[in-house]
């Protein structure tokens, strides 16, 4: 199935991507596409992720076509 | 109910001078509006600030703050709201965020303004990075409400 | 800090830009600004209201006022507030109050800009008179906060 | 003693004056200051004084060159 994946802010400094296309049949939740688009690296302590632009967690399922995100804490306004 | 996203400067009294008199229809109608202009201050956590940069997630904050907008309109009755956010590079003195409510009364309009800047400051994904001196760096977290 | 009484309709927008544009030396210096804004509506109690006229006991006013200003500065960390209330003969759309209050942090703006409202409307000598139709009455209470 | 004497809003039309100036010896408190200057009318039930532009109840005491205001509830804002 085909994930696409974004990283932002200090989580795409630290993983040194800011998108990925993912085409993979090994995927069923978000842990799978951290674990895949970002070669093994260990998971962010206080990472966010976001399906589909909806706030998740890493054990939620996607689905062929999700756009999943991973990012730190927001720091806006 | 109207949500921007602002890649330039902007200032805060013209935009509210010119949704207001885009809106003929609330002319008389509203008695409250409680309004909220967050600003790129010169110093942070003890340092002196050059510049900044603020990153977001575009479609993701669009939706988030419209869908903010809308919560906040079925919590209080509203007559209507106005949020314009920044992104891009960013001096200091420059306004990074307007929140505006306009509502019959303030009882309505006071939490209401208060509820977009809490829910916005922890899900709109925006994230900023300050440049100090020589060196730039990510802002790790937001001074709590 | 500044508190004006003003007999004529102002812009309450306009008023904010030059306010600000006149206190260069808090450029920067600012994160948060909270400001309310009372506007007369064309209805009231369930009534059409054509005009108002808003008496005051001026030098009271003047003074209460300031020291509404001055203690919400004591309670919070304030960089600077303006208060402009309107008396005389208004319409409806037409701003009544403006408050506005300047801070490091929101969590400093937010409720001194509440302060100062809740305050004015308890303590600062001002006497709606509205009139609906051919009838003109005092108004006799405000609205709860 | 010389007290100048103020009504506002609805209090004033009630009374039918707007300022009173005051020069009598009998006078103590604000209570005199309303007896006097309205001719000895009820005082109204909810309304507020101000002695010298501050708040002050009716058994406060008033001196020479005081200024006493009377009005109803405060509605502005």
């Amino acid at each position: 199935m085909s994930i696409t994946v974004k990283f932002f802010a200090s989580l795409r400094e630290t993983i040194g991507k800011s998108d990925v296309s993912l085409d993979a049949d090994n995927i069923t939740t978000a842990a799978d596409v951290w674990r895949i688009a970002t070669d093994n690296h260990d998971p962010v302590g206080n990472m966010l992720i976001a399906i589909n632009m909806e706030y998740a967690s890493l054990d939620e399922m996607v689905k062929d076509g999700d756009e999943v995100a991973f990012f730190p804490p927001v720091t806006g306004g | 109910m109207a949500v921007k996203l602002r890649g330039e400067s902007f200032d805060p009294w013209q935009a509210l001078q010119t949704h207001q008199n885009e809106k003929p229809e609330l002319a008389g109608k509203f008695g409250a509006t409680s309004i909220f202009v967050g600003t790129m201050r010169d110093f942070n956590d003890g340092n002196d600030v050059q510049a900044m940069a603020l990153e977001h997630y575009p479609a993701m904050t669009q939706k988030h703050l419209e869908a903010i907008s809308t919560e906040a309109g079925q919590r209080w009755d509203l007559l209507d709201t106005l949020i314009i956010h920044r992104y891009g590079d960013i001096q200091p003195n420059d306004p990074i965020v307007l929140l505006a409510v306009w509502s019959a009364h303030r009882s309505e309009s006071f939490p209401a303004c208060r509820y977009l800047i809490e829910e916005l400051k922890t899900r709109a994904p925006f994230w900023k990075q300050e440049t100090t001196g020589a060196n730039s760096h990510w802002v790790e977290h937001n001074t709590p409400g």
